[in-house]
């Protein structure tokens, strides 16, 4: 049978009528006034990307420094800033914005089946707020105030007295803004995947990626608050000389790190199941079949997002904790292998009784099989007290992480990029271009960080500027900076690729793929409204289920935007309520507070007066305006 | 399985041309017996997992063999898919197994914690580490205070002996770490803790400090020199005597520069008025094989260029450059070469 | 007189004595659990009667030849013109300048018809005609200390007085000179120098004349100096014997003779033993106290100082032979018994303080004593013969020991107040200072009562990482005071020896940092910080007469009969010292930790009192 | 559409905004240059100028107290040297107090220089050849701090030792003999 046909919107008054309605005004206020989610989504891209390659460079002169012995090329005062920089840069403003919500803001509502995102607004807000904190860092960065004491910042070397000047208060405003940032996008996102799915998407119908961005924002309206507090009490005891990390008046410098891994292991799984939502919705697609053990998936995931909470003492066994909270945690780390390994095997099965049609995403699928795989097996041995108390914090640590997040994020971000760009700028990616992009990075990660783990057990540890001659680390160290060259030749080639096939590539169909969900079911790209009319579904994979007449939802009207609010378990209609529309507020909000949380770092008195633009920029905000009634309940389907 | 284990460690790192000899600083290395329980662990984990990893691979190449299909339309979707009983039961199989192989990890890696902690403590030799910005203060504490050695840097310890050692920082947050030894330990300010090992083979086992402390964490490295109960006790009594008088002129003059120059406002030389403690305790600096924290050997020319440009070896470091003339310089570090 | 004292005084002394301790125990409730069951309260006695007095009081030619009067250090006149009934009537008879703004903490000296009047740096000796009105000055020496000793002592720049003997008076100035001078003409006879400021080395201390010996001992326990005692003969200042407080048994000068009553202080060169390897050598154990003399038994008794440095973490060990009180025989310097009263004294509790020589009727047995007040917070009532501890009561709470062993002689430290580098460590009673600094106690045989005037504060310290660079302070140590319980900054407080229970106690807002005088006439006398000098009843307490000087009183009041046969009293006025720093140094009290902590505490001094050293003699009219 | 070139604007003009504000207090001087001749009569001690025409003070020559790090490193090394003996936390002691605002010997860092250096007749040492010229200039900047006489951006807000000062400590205005209030 034919994929479903039936929504693919074609021109008449109704869609022109849409169009006036849900359209953005043009120009430098359109720009900045517009609150779709497709927009900012694809803004979260870009804007991560970037800062993905700038934390790559400093990744690449740190390279450098430690490509010889006794390398003079960089000083320890700004080698500690580069790898400050790199690790914050890397895990607050590429891998959490990029993953959950760059892929989350932009898909999430088109697989729902939605017109608009929960709360557009805040959504909008939300990035402007990402941009301010990554701005924040890399301006700091370039005027010597990048952060350098880690990217964890511990206390007390972070505190007032081993790190004088601004640069760690820059690095701990920065987690704010990123973290509101991110509680924002959580909220927005759970919202619309509990409320805005189309008809007939039960929960037990949900694409498997977005049970995972759901666990996902509710993983992150738990773990962010932990590192706000831990930031906003180091931002305390530095700039106002608080006790709360001193450990001459009681306060404790362990209570930071636990604070700060409580937020920190979970973090971990927040880059990481973004990844997997790619490759459950990926595999089936390239497989041509439905997916194997749903449900075992989805409680896997949900299962992690339980247990990731419960390990995050396994950062701090060289602290020299009791043994039996030890073991316990060792027992925790251990556990949460067996969810993340079910779905391993639930993707073999679905593998394995699939038919592979070989296209780029898929070398990305078995890149990310084989890089995370590592990355998981050496956390194994992390598990482990008294491995872990011999490699903790040395290179073989570097290349564990590396192997997790390169492997568990970045391999599927590639593979979802290459999947979801067509429908995003409409034209395909070359794929020859593709597969030397995939080799060159492939080759070259492994050089670069498979060598890190000899390097770990040969006692290097991480954070070291230089080292001498007489530690036989030179050749290892060699070929790891050799290895950067060929993940750099990797990244330029897509580069190419990307800006090249965005003008000029072949043109995409609406479902160049043939895939099953919902985003599928419109133009590529998506019109400002998404659909002309909201689907139905009756099947996991909507598309693929779909029948001949699949009937879609109307009396949705079309003069104001609105969209279709349906309750959480079995998806059914309850009313329609008119969503915000485009407006300048946010951004000017984002600004208001930007400019507030900056001050506050020099004086406290940023703080009061700081607040007063904020709270007239949310008065204007959140003025009540006329609104055009409509009625509540959704009206009869039509055929 | 440990000798198995070492040829293929060899072998790999053969392969990346770089042959594992005797005596290299590694974890995998293990001079006592608390690093060799551990190299236990990592090797037999070692083989679980890449195992684990070989047959993940396997599948998931057979996986795509048995599926790939060259056709160039994209093919349509079956509603029923086959195959999935089979599936099922090879799925809950290995999730089982895995099951399985977590717990063996897990009573592994329990008993080589328990193994790795049980040190008889009888007879024991007991050793203060403190942690400061960048190196390390060693104090052996004893009941008759007479008998207490402060030294830094280089920790001798007898053979054969239990050593327990009591951390603690005097600024930021450190971590001793000697690979061969054992595993690392954080030196936490105003949190002392306290473990153990005990050195089976004499020799010079390099470590380092494996937490971030700041600008000169890269070379803030330590030494543990094991040597025989003899050598040990003969080098206490050498530690415990205030520092030798000037023999020549030469090192009399070399005192005088010391003790009119910035030198006394940090270091301490038991014997003269020299007593300050922030930086290392030099009353037997001729004793140690290297200096500025196992950075540079202790022979006179590196001993010149470190106090004439310690900024310039080791950037941010707390010791100030001298401006010293070239005899007092002479003078002075012929005083130093005396201090045994 | 101001609002807070009429507080201050309002409940009446006994009642606020019990009312003190019972906010103490309240306050306790609200703190640590542990603290409450180690701390020691002192008691009080209810209805006192006075015995009569076994000993022997040197008889009295109304002069005052040294610091403490007599070599038993009683402070106990027996003249007694000035009586309960007439103290009222006291007048200023005369006032003199020393146009000083430093602490005055000497007590003048009278011989014959002239008053001696040591002032603090620079140490100038003023000689005052008592015979003509108004008491003009006769002579001035000036034995010209060089300003740079000022940067070198630990506490402002004190002197504690002079000693007369055989014509001359014999005193010490800052910077380690000890000069004898013509009482008649005002000329040096001789001048030595006995310490190096370079290493911190100062002296304070008033010597004492033993036998033709001055006994002069050095300051610096704050500055890493090696503390000593030494005997320096009358005539020519040479010397004679020198005893150090630390280091082997030859420097300390114990031999055969040396028979300490407890085991733990027996041993082979425990002063080096008792330390980490050359620790001894800039371990304190200053000699800046008071020394008594006891010529039927031949002894000299005198306590030597903390050890050093503050932070305990740099000296583990007893750290003998600091904190503690030696006896030892004049002609030769030999020790012959050493008590400990602070083992590994990590609170500056020093053992510097007065040893008052009496004689007392314990268990029906009249028993040769000394009465010590000590910093720890404890009365030693110790057997002058052998160094038994007979009794050890607290006069104030204490929360850093729990009491003495009387069989060990040990002092029951508690656990969790032992100070730790990098860790502040709380509620620690008494403070540095101690339950009572120098400020000399009196004994009068005729109420059989020790008149103390102390402190009454508590402290936190924290420990630091510390370095000793010779001629700069050997601390280690952040402190920073607060009242203790009661509210109060300090008290004089009369003492049963016997019973070791307070009989009554006259709180004030500040330490009571001046000494204590005695007299016949059953009237003592002593000074406030704020600048009021009283005399009280010594049976009761009672504030039967009170004068308000120029400036605060930390001075050591005497009293003499002049030529023309009137009973006068003198004291010198001029606040300073370590708890007037704050005035006499105009300190930064938002800095807690000024004046190695003293100056939080004190913040408010300045509202009452400014610096200015006057002598006030007073008089019947 | 969404255009790149707009966040690209953005970025740079608060680059600009930021590098308009000099950022030497971030300056880490690890390496220091070669000691120059401390002109140490370069500033009066005296507040009378004949004449009654006062020269303008020279420019401070102290590079040290425009850096947050140097002022830390100075507040280290007045522990370590033991100024703090002495000073305290800044209250006094031994000596005078160093944040009130009564400059004895004048509060040009000049005039604190030569105090350390040479030392002051009442008691303070000379630490000439003792400390070295730069941490001295440091020891400068970390006690101008301590008066407010720097900017308060410049000073830790606490240290990890016990609290002892009311922080942040109110800057004052210098009225020593040097006289001209800064």
């Amino acid at each position: 049978m034919a994929i479903a046909e039936a929504t693919v919107p074609r021109e008449s008054e109704h869609t022109d009528r849409l169009n006036h309605t849900w359209g953005r005004s043009r120009g430098f206020l359109g720009w900045f006034s517009t609150v779709h989610h497709t927009d900012i989504g694809i803004r979260y891209m870009v804007t991560s990307f970037v800062f993905f390659l700038l934390g790559g460079v400093l990744a690449g002169l740190m390279r450098l420094q430690l490509a010889r012995p006794n390398n003079g090329l960089i000083g320890p005062d700004r080698y500690n800033q580069l790898f400050t920089v790199h690790g914050s840069t890397m895990i607050f403003l590429f891998a959490v914005p990029m993953l959950f919500q760059g892929f989350g803001v932009y898909v999430v509502p088109l697989m729902c089946g939605a017109r608009a995102i929960a709360f557009p607004r805040l959504n909008a807000f939300s990035y402007y707020i990402y941009l301010g904190g990554g701005l924040l860092l890399w301006i700091g960065l370039f005027l010597n105030i990048g952060a350098d004491a880690g990217w964890f910042a511990y206390i007390p070397l972070s505190g007032p007295q081993f790190s004088p000047g601004k640069r760690v208060d820059f690095w701990a405003q920065m987690i704010t803004f990123t973290e509101v940032s991110a509680l924002g996008s959580a909220i927005c996102l759970a919202t619309t995947i509990l409320r805005y799915r189309a008809p007939g998407m039960t929960l037990n119908r949900m694409p498997i990626l977005l049970w995972e961005k759901l666990v996902l924002s509710i993983m992150v309206m738990f773990a962010m608050p932990a590192v706000m507090v831990v930031s906003g009490l180091l931002l305390l005891d530095r700039l106002i000389g608080t006790q709360f990390f001193n450990p001459a008046e009681g306060g404790d410098v362990l209570l930071y790190q636990h604070l700060f891994w409580f937020f920190g292991h979970p973090e971990v799984y927040i880059i990481f199941l973004p990844g997997a939502a790619i490759m459950s919705t990926i595999i089936p697609v390239f497989w041509r079949r439905h997916i194997f053990g749903y449900t075992p998936i989805v409680v896997s995931v949900v299962a992690t997002g339980f247990i990731g909470f419960g390990v995050w003492v396994h950062h701090m066994f060289a602290t020299g904790l009791p043994q039996l909270s030890e073991s316990f945690f060792t027992a925790a780390s251990l556990m949460i292998v067996i969810p993340t390994a079910t779905q391993f095997f639930c993707w073999l099965a679905t593998m394995w009784n699939g038919r592979l049609q070989f296209r780029i995403p898929v070398l990305w699928i078995f890149g990310f099989f084989f890089i995370f795989l590592i990355g998981g097996l050496s956390g194994v041995m992390l598990a482990s007290v008294p491995l872990d108390i011999q490699v903790h914090d040395t290179y073989f640590v570097v290349a564990h992480f590396h192997y997790v997040l390169i492997g568990g994020a970045l391999f599927p971000m590639f593979a979802g990029l290459y999947y979801w760009m067509p429908k995003m700028t409409g034209r395909m990616l070359n794929e020859t271009l593709g597969k030397w992009h995939f080799w060159l990075f492939f080759i070259g990660f492994n050089m670069t960080f498979f060598t890190m783990h000899f390097l770990g057990l040969r006692g290097m540890p991480r954070r070291v500027y230089t080292y001498n001659q007489n530690m036989n680390w030179g050749a290892l160290n060699m070929m790891a900076t050799l290895g950067v060259a060929f993940m750099f030749a990797g990244l330029v080639v897509f580069l190419a690729n990307f800006l090249h096939s965005r003008e000029y590539g072949p043109i995409a169909e609406h479902n160049p793929w043939k895939a099953g969900s919902l985003e599928w079911a419109t133009s590529s790209p998506p019109p400002p409204y998404n659909f002309p009319y909201i689907p139905t579904v009756n099947g996991r994979e909507a598309l693929w289920e779909a029948a001949p007449n699949q009937p879609v939802v109307s009396g949705i009207r079309d003069d104001v935007p609105e969209v279709l609010v349906t309750n959480s378990l079995d998806a059914d209609p309850e009313y329609k309520e008119e969503s915000e529309g485009a407006s300048l507020w946010p951004f000017l909000t984002a600004l208001a507070v930007s400019a507030a949380f900056v001050g506050s770092i020099f004086t406290a008195w940023a703080v009061p007066i700081g607040a007063v633009p904020v709270i007239v920029c949310l008065l204007g905000w959140l003025w009540p305006r006329g609104h055009s009634p409509s009625p509540r309940m959704a009206e009869k389907w039509s055929q | 399985m440990i000798a198995l284990s070492t040829t293929t460690s060899n072998l790999t790192l053969a392969i990346l041309g770089d042959p594992y000899h005797a005596g290299q600083h590694a974890a995998l290395n293990p001079a006592s017996g608390q690093a060799a329980h551990i190299e236990w662990l990592y090797w037999l984990l070692f083989w679980i997992l890449a195992i684990v990893f070989v047959l993940v691979m396997a599948t998931l190449t057979a996986a795509a063999r048995k599926s790939v299909t060259p056709v160039q339309e994209i093919l349509d979707i079956s509603r029923e898919n086959p195959g999935d009983e089979g599936a099922a039961w090879a799925v809950g199989t290995a999730v089982g197994v895995t099951v399985v192989t977590l717990l063996v990890v897990l009573v592994a890696s329990v008993v080589t914690g328990k193994r790795v902690e049980a040190v008889p403590l009888n007879n024991s030799v007991t050793i203060q580490v403190r942690g400061h910005q960048w190196w390390w203060e060693i104090t052996y504490p004893n009941s008759e205070p007479y008998l207490t050695v402060t030294t830094a840097n280089e920790i001798h310890v007898p053979v054969g002996r239990p050593i327990v050692v009591l951390t603690d920082s005097g600024d930021v947050i450190h971590s001793l770490w000697a690979p061969n030894i054992a595993g690392k330990r954080d030196l936490l300010p105003g949190i002392p803790t306290s473990f153990s090992f005990q050195v089976d083979k004499p020799g010079i086992y390099h470590g380092q400090c494996a937490e971030f402390c700041g600008l000169q964490h890269a070379q803030m490295g330590f030494a543990i020199i094991a040597e025989s109960l003899d050598q040990f006790s003969a080098w206490y009594r050498q530690q415990l005597k205030p520092a030798a008088e000037p023999a020549n002129e030469a090192e009399a003059r070399g005192r005088d520069v010391f003790l009119t120059h910035a030198c006394v406002m940090c270091h301490t030389i038991r014997g003269t008025t020299a007593g300050s403690r922030y930086g290392p305790d030099l009353t037997h600096i001729a004793s140690r094989d290297m200096i500025a924290a196992e950075t540079l050997p202790n022979v006179p020319g590196a001993l010149a260029g470190w106090i004439l440009d310690p900024q310039g070896v080791k950037p941010g470091n707390h010791m100030a450059p001298n401006i010293l003339a070239p005899d007092d310089l002479q003078a002075l570090i012929a005083y130093l070469q005396s201090l045994h | 007189m101001t609002k807070d004292l009429e507080e201050v005084h309002a409940p009446g002394k006994r009642s606020l004595a019990l009312l003190s301790i019972l906010l103490f125990g309240a306050s306790l409730m609200a703190g640590s659990g542990r603290a409450q069951d180690s701390t020691q309260q002192p008691q009080t006695e209810s209805n006192y009667q006075p015995p009569t007095y076994p000993g022997q009081i040197e008889k009295d030619d109304g002069e005052w030849l040294r610091p403490a009067k007599d070599y038993a250090s009683t402070r106990y006149s027996s003249l007694d013109q000035i009586t309960r009934a007439n103290a009222k009537d006291l007048k200023v008879v005369a006032t003199f300048s020393t146009g000083l703004t430093k602490g005055e903490e000497a007590a003048p000296l009278v011989i014959g018809d002239t008053l001696y009047v040591i002032t603090p740096f620079p140490n100038k000796l003023y000689a005052l005609d008592l015979g003509k009105p108004g008491f003009p000055l006769k002579w001035t020496y000036d034995p010209l200390p060089t300003p740079a000793s000022q940067g070198e002592a630990c506490c402002d720049v004190v002197n504690r007085g002079g000693s007369y003997y055989d014509g001359k008076i014999f005193y010490n100035t800052l910077d380690d000179q000890t000069v004898s001078v013509d009482a008649k003409t005002g000329r040096e006879v001789w001048k030595v120098r006995v310490g190096d400021i370079n290493r911190g080395e100062t002296l304070t201390m008033a010597p004492l004349v033993v036998k033709g010996k001055v006994l002069v001992g050095i300051s610096g326990g704050e500055m890493g100096v090696r503390g000593w005692l030494e005997a320096l003969d009358a005539k020519d200042g040479k010397l004679i014997w020198r005893a150090y407080s630390t280091g082997p048994d030859k420097d300390v000068l114990i031999g055969p003779n040396f028979k300490p009553f407890y085991a733990k202080d027996r041993g082979q060169d425990l002063g080096v033993k008792t330390w980490p390897p050359d620790a001894w050598r800039i371990g304190g154990g200053s000699v800046w106290g008071w020394i008594s003399y006891d010529a039927d038994l031949n002894l000299i008794y005198y306590g030597t100082s903390n050890p050093g440095p503050w932070n305990a973490a740099a000296r583990p060990g007893d750290n003998k032979w600091t904190a503690g009180i030696f006896a030892r025989n004049p002609d030769t310097g030999e020790a012959v018994w050493y008590y400990q009263y602070s083992p590994h004294d990590t609170y500056d509790y020093d053992g510097v303080n007065e040893n008052v020589l009496v004689d007392l009727k314990i268990n029906n047995q009249v028993r040769k004593v000394i009465l010590h007040p000590d910093r720890n917070g404890y009365v030693y009532v110790i057997d002058r013969t052998n160094g038994q501890v007979i009794e050890a009561n607290p006069f104030v709470p204490i929360t850093t020991s729990t009491g003495v062993n009387l069989q060990t002689g040990q002092l029951q430290y508690v656990a969790d107040k032992a100070t730790i580098t990098g860790k502040v460590v709380r509620d620690l009673c008494p403070t540095a200072p101690g339950a009572k600094d120098w400020q000399p106690s009196a004994f009068s045989p005729r109420t059989g009562l020790l008149y103390i005037p102390h402190n009454n504060l508590c402290m936190d310290k924290e420990d630091l990482a510390v370095n000793y660079i010779a001629g700069t302070p050997y601390v280690g140590a952040n402190v920073r005071m607060y009242n203790a319980p009661g509210g109060y900054g300090g008290a004089f407080t009369a003492w049963d020896p016997i019973t070791g229970k307070i009989v009554w106690n006259d709180p004030d807002m500040f330490p009571v940092w001046s000494g204590a005088l005695a007299t016949a006439g059953d009237v003592v006398f002593y000074g406030t910080m704020e600048g009021w000098f009283k005399a009280v009843d010594a049976n009761t307490g009672k504030v039967l007469w009170q004068f308000k000087t120029g400036s605060g009183v930390i001075g050591q009041p005497v009293t003499f009969k002049a030529p023309d046969g009137k009973q006068y009293v003198a004291v010198l006025a001029g606040v300073g010292g370590w708890s007037g720093a704050i005035v006499s140094g105009a300190l930064d009290p938002r800095d807690t930790s000024a004046a190695l902590g003293f100056a939080g505490v004190m913040k408010d001094l300045p509202k009452y009192t400014a610096p200015g050293g006057t002598l006030y003699v007073f008089a019947l009219p | 559409m969404y255009s790149p070139s707009r966040s690209a604007i953005l970025v740079v003009v608060a680059t600009v905004i930021g590098m308009t504000s000099s950022c030497a207090r971030e300056t880490r001087i690890l390496q220091p240059p070669p000691p120059g001749q401390a002109t140490l009569n370069s500033v009066q001690v005296s507040g009378i100028n004949p004449g009654a025409y006062p020269l303008p003070p020279p420019p401070p020559p102290n590079i040290y107290e425009e850096s947050a790090y140097s002022v830390s490193q100075g507040q280290t090394l007045f522990q370590e040297y033991n100024c703090s003996g002495c000073h305290a936390n800044g209250g006094g002691g031994m000596g005078p107090p160093l944040m009130d605002n009564n400059w004895i010997y004048g509060s040009e860092p000049q005039n604190i220089f030569a105090t350390i250096m040479e030392g002051r007749p009442n008691g303070m040492p000379s630490f000439r050849n003792r400390i070295p010229e730069y941490q001295a200039w440091e020891i400068v900047g970390y006690v101008r701090s301590l008066a407010g006489l720097l900017p308060s951006d410049l000073s830790a807000a606490r240290t990890d030792e016990m609290n002892v000062k009311p922080n942040p400590t109110p800057s004052q205005k210098p009225v020593g003999i040097t006289g001209n209030p800064e």
